[in-house]
């Protein structure tokens, strides 16, 4: 069911209301703001601390305009299995239960607690949104930080590969992975619906991007997000479990042929992150894309 | 807590010394807040440079408090009756309860001209068009026009609680030898070009 | 019926970081002549702030000042370039 | 009121299970440790046995088992989890978030001493990590009591007024796995006397939306915490009359449900203490009477909220307390013996107090021990 | 003997990094959670830039930063790490392994209050929750003390008399991001201080293996547990002498290192507070006593061990307490509180006591507030 | 370097004293045994929560020859990287650093810990021996457990699929993995040492057969484990993040084909745990044991 | 804690009785107390069935103790001197200690006869060869013979203190319908074999 | 030199559990005339409770009967069938 930018005039009610208190130029909130703005009538909300805790308003009342629970940083897609659990016990398993959550949970603090929703086969989904980096406590190195990265706990350039949670989600048996990014909403989109369609655990991984973090302008936060997806540094795809295929998404399609990819650099010098980014560093960064790309080409 | 004695007052009688500070998340402002209490604590004082925190994003107002005196400072809260307020950026001026700053005290605001609100008003304004020189001199990042080193050379001129030498020192301290340069001018030229006038 | 305990809770309101026009330093204007109504600036606007277009009735996108933040994004996505970025205050 | 009993001879995790059984929760989220794993096992099968028509959520962790309670708190159905010792350690964070959250879940705690080494056997040092997460604390003396106090738990957490979280205490071992009798009521008159959670404390609800836990500044943060500080008060209120009703209809009471004093009213010693060193206390009690001692006791059931009121009162009347801690808190004293010293000295009442700690790490406090340590008291 | 010192302006994090910085500690892990961030981020850039030659392991949780510094401490070397609010109770379990286990990691707290709602601002229910823990716990009232506390903490702890964990503890946000002046030894000087941790407490070692925390029956376990009691009586000798030598060596002291008295010997009310609070309470005292109100101070600066006999001896001397506490053991009274008037019962003290409850979720507590609260404590 | 039978016999010295606590018929010590066992010298042990923490003794001593630090339930990886780098600053890096814990840590409550240990590449191996259930607590289920096992928690049978911790491994880019059986200790030996002689977060998990809580005879430990490798239900690979590639072990090879194994119920009969396991649950074993075939096929 | 009185007096006096067993981990010990302490219930006394837990494992040694009382019982340690001692394991013998208890109570033995240690002793001793009267009635799991429930009935025959229509009864209630029957035929045979000898 | 804190530290120790050979109810018997000394049995002994084959010194298999648990693994593996389970006592 393919998602179009019409559909996206189409949503229930408005899920993030205006003058919410995220950075201009917000990757996430964007994001947001069509997803659950698709199914504003029927969701409901699990948070677990990370930027989302934060722009969805404080003191006065909140910005998001659906039901939504926030929890400790560990515990959200176990909150979203008891809830899920209760609404089905209660006859209501037509309300979908969606985690909203970044890296930093879904990478590395939760990634027991999402395992283990996922091992359940709750039905739940999870989309993590990813700025690479713990972004609400100022931008320390998370487990989606990729190599070369500036961070506050890695100045000189991060050296680690990212984590890659599509693969472990995958590899854990989850009934539907996607990746997606803020530059194609439509197509994030349609997999969040599709998502919501299939019973169990589902999983999403979406890159935003992150003005203050990336360093970069505001301006450019869908462009640069564009730019990831162009280099190949962020593919996009699909995976199901019925299939255990992987199905490159259409922006992606073209970039699994390093020949058609935009330079890297184009990518980096946008964003202050990656200032002084070492030619080696450069080349780690591509080695461990072209990873990715090779463990994604074993299950096209 | 309410204001006790006059700014001059407080001074002769080694009283403490509170300032608000308002600017813009982004800009600096709590890093310029910092090199105040160091340079006041070159001139001898004892110094303290509270951020507000809050969920402050690039762009909203975010408040930061000063302390000054000569006697180690054992106070900790937010400062409720400055005796001086430090503007930022001129449109905020309205997040700040200019009632509760010190009739005596100053208010130094980045903009050529006393502000609508203020005229009349009998306050002691200090004046400076922080923005100017800061894009003159080229502190620009990702399209913000940084004015808190500049604003810093206006606050010094405004209120003498520090010479500009330590202002300058503090400065050059922080930034070190290659980015000190252009932050120290902005401080200088902001403290030469600051009028303070009556409103 | 008892009254339930005091526990962190909110409610949806508008607003609730006030009025986050105030965190702009640049805001968008957008030349009619230009716009082709394609609504790429409404989408990809983080702040909603962005009234989209009606082809049907003519009517090109506008801004909502109140809430928008000045990010910048709709201007470096619009197609035609119809969208300008003014520092405030000009 | 004449209600049908049997009795069974049970284990007090048995009778855990049993209290959480006649409740009906709806969801239920749990993961094993020794000494509480029975009850878990007991839970499962009731559910995979259709006894029980309820959602068990087999978690991969304690953080995620109280995780997965709270989410059904939130759906507005009554919910049930145990733990012990590591367990409830790691689930720190949810515990607190529970208390202060005023989620009605109800969560046995079967006591153990807490790592390292490794020691299964119990000590209060785990539950009493949480005296400040509040949470209702009751410990227990026996299965009987394990049944009622999980019982009464219910009753007390849901209602509105209160809407804090029950933590039933039973020691490890000694009470979990050890068999004895256990009257039962017939589950239709436990769940008439707890009655169906059909008016939640709260209640996720799509078409009035609220979020729950965003950023809170001080204002409405300390009045969400003033506002426990009262409902801990009126807490005191509920369990009495709780209690009260309890005893009405089943025939069963632990003093004023606050307190359990034993003997006499007034003695020369009074033996303060928790859990099931409370019941052996009675023995030495009796014992010591015999042995021409004037000694009585005085349990304390609830420790959270901590009956001030009821301990002063008994206090005044006796020569001498002993309070004996079986957990500690290291750099100062014994937890219990502390707080009984504060609520004296704020009282203004001179009874001294002995504060002793005993058993650690599942050392036997025989009461013979107990006697011993009450001879040494009277002297000094 | 003379020192060179330099001051500089920093904040209270600024500080804590420092003292970490100079102690040398080969191994630190560490996980950001605001206000204790800029710590991480500081140590991780003297690591990247070298200024300090050190493994520094980015690790996914505060479980594991702890987890990890054990293993450090395991084999032997000095370890750091620090954390606040929601990052303590996520560790929950490896602090009671840690302060059992009596490894001697150096761990300031950040003190932020619980959630829930978020809330990034100070109380101490964070830290006071891990009062069982057998951690020294040093509450800090500014910048300076943060720098001297912890880099005494590394000489308490390390002592093989002593072998406990040490958790200096500091106001978020009042302390950690407000800048102030500190005076700084030379690097050298601060580390002659607390020397190289060269006679291991515990080291692992292939040629003379050993298992740590192996199944321990109770008689074992007690005994390690009784030894911890006994050490803790040491730790306040120990953090006396320590305090001593510091202030020969750097001319700083606070009170004797347990307490900081302020004022008059004798007074008609005595303030005691933990943190900034008592701080800002030496302000109050000063303006009470202008106004002609005979009001002196205790600030209890070490919390664990708790300093008995100094508060016991300050207390005969005053005619009245009030005792503020920025935290609560819901369910019955402020901590602080509740454990002056148990030394003061305990020893036969008649000074009078009262428990007031501020500044929690960050409210501000100035020290007008602290005069209307000594005022109605003087009037009562 | 394949280990052989004579090898097994050169140990240092033993690593696993007699008369220790495992009960009788103990694949989990048997596995021990040999290992830890053929490096016994230079070695240091972390052991999570699990029955290792209880077999190798209490009160007037233990049977573990070796260094060893037991650990909270979640906490080995993270004592392990704290372990190895204080080894590394102290110049001992040559000391092997293992992790030996069951499958309740591995692949339940401490599998944050594990990904985390692996994403920062730490230079430990972490051995699961899984006995697919939380033995030292009397045989509940874990995320290990497969389709159609009766444990305590769920006595009409598990229906959720066996997690897999391997693949997640391979997905979050370890070093090495592989998996092993206590049926083979030539081939665990030889892919423990292997692991042990590279840089970087190593993993296998080896199935050990557990008496109690299979519900076996104890005679028959060995004899399961190896119908666990006949039956294809347990397939014996080895995985290297330098090739992205899977290598069938020997024992293993032939079961790749479907028609070349033994039949399911041979392995079901020996276990109490399978008593009464029904037809669509042994089909739902068998389709989740394909599953596992198929993943693995993409990577050889 | 020692032995004040005699069992007989003991039960003159509606005074505690207190058991001490020994089994082989996984042989169904605790399994026995459990189902001994209901039979008591039955009785109308008040009984208790404390096992010892440790790291036990199949074939170690486990301990159990057992409480019956006319009043509730509000005892909760082991048992450090008990009446009468349950031997599910004639090899075990020497893992208790004999000489703590009673001289007048009875030590039941899974054996046919006295065992050398006790010999002379002037103990009264039950025996009863239990482990044969499981083999035949098939009482056996994974190599393993099931004596718990056959000793139940050497011990009701050698105590007295539970009839054996409600250790019946109990035996029944625990093990179902279907099972129940070899069960109870095994406490049965056991309690009509068991042969009380002073040694 | 100051004496350490009291840990719970244990050093290693052979039989820490007793002689585990009391938890036997069966126990292995080699038949010398069909051990071919392949040392499988010792192999797979969770216990350790099997001294090996020497064929140079042409010894076979024996058992530590203080340890041997007596699990039946050694019989059941042992490719000539030359071990054998036998009841404790007979
Ligand atoms: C147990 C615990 N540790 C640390 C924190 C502090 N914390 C809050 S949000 C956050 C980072 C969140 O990062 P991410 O999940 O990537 O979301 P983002 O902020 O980037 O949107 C951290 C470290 C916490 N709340 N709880
Ligand atoms: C936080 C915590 N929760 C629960 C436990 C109890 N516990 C100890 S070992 C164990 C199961 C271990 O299972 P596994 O890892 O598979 O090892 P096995 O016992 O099967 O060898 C459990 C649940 C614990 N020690 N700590
Ligand atoms: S820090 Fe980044 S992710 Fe967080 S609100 Fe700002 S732009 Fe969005
Ligand atoms: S993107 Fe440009 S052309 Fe399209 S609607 Fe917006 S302003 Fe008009
Ligand atoms: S500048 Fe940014 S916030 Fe304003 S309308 Fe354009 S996209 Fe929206
Ligand atoms: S329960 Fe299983 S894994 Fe644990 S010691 Fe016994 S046989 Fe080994
Ligand atoms: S396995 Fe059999 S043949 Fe081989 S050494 Fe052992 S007893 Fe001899
Ligand atoms: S029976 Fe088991 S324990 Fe005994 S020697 Fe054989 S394999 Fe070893
Ligand atoms: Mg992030
Ligand atoms: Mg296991």
């Amino acid at each position: 069911m393919p998602v179009t930018q019409k559909d996206l005039m189409k949503t229930p009610k408005k899920a993030l209301l205006k003058g919410h208190f995220a950075c201009a130029g917000c990757g996430s909130a964007l994001a947001f703001r069509h997803a659950i703005g698709s199914i504003a009538d029927e969701v409901i909300l699990v948070v677990p601390a990370s930027c989302a805790s934060v722009y969805q308003g404080s003191g006065k009342g909140v910005a998001f305009n659906v039901p939504t629970v926030n929890t400790a940083f560990a515990a959200s897609d176990a909150v979203a299995s008891g809830i899920s659990r209760a609404m089905k016990k209660k006859g209501k398993s037509n309300l979908k239960v969606v985690v909203w959550g970044g890296d930093g949970s879904a990478a590395d603090i939760g990634i027991a607690t999402e395992i283990g929703a996922c091992d359940r086969q709750e039905n739940i989904l999870h989309v993590m949104y990813s700025n690479n980096v713990y972004g609400n406590t100022g931008g320390q190195r998370s487990g989606d930080t990729m190599i070369g990265a500036r961070t506050t706990t890695t100045p000189e350039g991060n050296t680690t590969p990212r984590k890659m949670v599509p693969f472990i989600m995958m590899a854990n048996n989850a009934r539907y992975v996607a990746t997606a990014s803020a530059a194609y909403l439509e197509d994030f989109v349609g997999k969040f619906k599709k998502a919501l369609s299939l019973d169990g655990f589902k999983f999403i991984q979406i890159d935003i991007s992150c003005p203050p973090n990336w360093r970069c302008e505001s301006a450019h936060s869908v462009k640069i997000s564009r730019l990831g997806v162009q280099t190949g540094i962020w593919p996009l795809f699909e995976w199901d479990r019925m299939t255990n295929n992987v199905v490159l998404s259409t922006p992606s399609k073209k970039y699994e042929v390093v020949e058609n990819r935009v330079p890297i650099t184009e990518w980096t010098s946008l964003q202050g992150r990656f200032r002084g980014i070492t030619e080696e560093e450069i080349k780690a960064l591509k080695t461990d894309t072209e990873r990715q790309w090779n463990f994604i080409r074993k299950f096209l | 807590m309410s204001n006790e004695k006059n700014t001059a007052e407080r001074i002769r009688l080694d009283l403490m010394i509170e300032v608000i500070q308002i600017s813009r998340g982004g800009s600096g402002g709590v890093t310029g807040a910092k090199i105040l209490a160091e340079a006041a604590m070159y001139e001898g004082l004892d110094a303290q440079a509270i951020p507000k925190y809050g969920s402050e994003r690039r762009g909203a107002a975010v408040e930061a408090y000063l302390r000054f005196d000569t006697k180690p400072i054992r106070v900790h809260s937010p400062v409720y009756y400055p005796q001086h307020a430090l503007v930022l950026d001129a449109s905020l001026l309205d997040r700040i309860d200019v009632d509760k700053v010190d009739k005596d005290g100053v208010i130094i605001i980045n903009s050529n001209e006393v502000p609508e609100s203020l005229k009349g008003s009998g306050r002691t304004i200090a004046l400076v068009d922080a923005s100017r020189i800061s894009r003159e001199l080229g502190l620009i990042l990702s399209g913000f026009t940084l004015v808190n080193m500049t604003m810093l050379g206006a606050f010094v001129k405004g209120t003498e609680i520090v010479s500009l030498d330590n202002l300058l020192k503090a400065i050059e301290n922080y930034w070190g030898e290659k980015r000190a340069p252009k932050n120290m001018e902005a401080a200088k030229r902001a403290y030469e070009e600051t009028k303070v006038v009556i409103a | 019926m008892t009254e339930g305990p005091s526990q962190p809770k909110l409610y949806p309101i508008e607003g609730v970081a006030g009025k986050t026009g105030d965190w702009r330093t640049f805001y968008p204007v957008v030349d009619s002549e230009l716009c082709i109504k394609c609504n790429i600036c409404w989408k990809y606007c983080p702040d909603n702030a962005i009234y989209p277009a009606d082809r049907e009735k003519d009517q090109i996108i506008s801004f909502d000042y109140d809430y928008c933040k000045g990010c910048g994004i709709c201007a470096e996505e619009c197609p035609k370039d119809a969208i300008t970025m003014i520092p405030e205050g000009e | 009121m004449v209600v049908k009993h049997e009795t069974k001879t049970m284990t007090g995790n048995d009778a855990a299970s049993y209290a959480a059984l006649y409740a009906k929760p709806e969801v239920i989220a749990a993961y094993p440790i020794t000494p509480q794993t029975t009850i878990v096992e007991n839970l499962s099968r009731y559910v995979d046995e259709g006894k029980l028509d309820a959602e068990f959520i087999i978690v991969e962790s304690e953080h995620s088992a109280l995780a997965a309670c709270m989410g059904a708190a939130w759906s507005g159905v009554r919910t049930f989890t145990a733990t012990s010792s590591q367990g409830l350690l790691y689930m720190a964070e949810n515990v607190f978030w529970t208390g202060y959250g005023r989620l009605p879940i109800i969560m046995p705690v079967v006591n153990r001493c807490l790592a390292p080494g490794w020691n299964i056997w119990p000590d209060f040092q785990d539950s009493m990590a949480f005296r400040d997460a509040g949470w209702i604390q009751m410990y227990t003396k026996n299965n009987q009591e394990v049944f009622d106090t999980t019982l009464q738990a219910f009753k007390i957490s849901e209602s509105k007024d209160i809407a804090l979280p029950s933590m039933p205490c039973l020691d490890g071992f000694i009470i979990s796995h050890t068999s004895g009798q256990v009257q039962l009521p017939t589950p239709e008159d436990a769940y008439e006397f707890i009655g169906p959670y059909s008016d939640p404390i709260i209640e996720i609800d799509v078409d009035n939306p609220w979020a729950f836990g965003a950023m809170t500044g001080p204002e409405q943060y300390s009045k969400n915490r003033k506002d426990l500080i009262v409902a801990m008060e009126r807490a005191k209120k509920k369990i009495v009359s709780v209690h009260k009703e309890f005893e009405e209809r089943f025939g069963r009471s632990y003093g004023n449900g606050l307190v359990e004093p034993y003997g006499d009213d007034v003695a020369d010693l009074t033996i303060v203490s928790l859990g099931t060193i409370g019941d052996e206390t009675h023995e030495a009690v009796d014992r010591l009477n015999e042995e021409g001692l004037n000694v009585n006791a005085l349990r304390v059931r609830t420790f959270r909220p901590f009956p001030e009121e009821d301990i002063v009162e008994f206090a005044k009347e006796n020569h001498k307390l002993l309070v004996i801690d079986r957990s500690a808190s290291f750099g100062h004293a014994g937890q219990l013996g502390i707080e009984v010293e504060a609520v004296l000295k704020r009282n203004k009442v001179d009874t001294p107090v002995i504060g002793i700690i005993r058993g650690l790490g599942g050392e036997d406090v025989p009461y013979t021990k107990i006697m011993d340590d009450a001879k040494e008291s009277l002297k000094g």
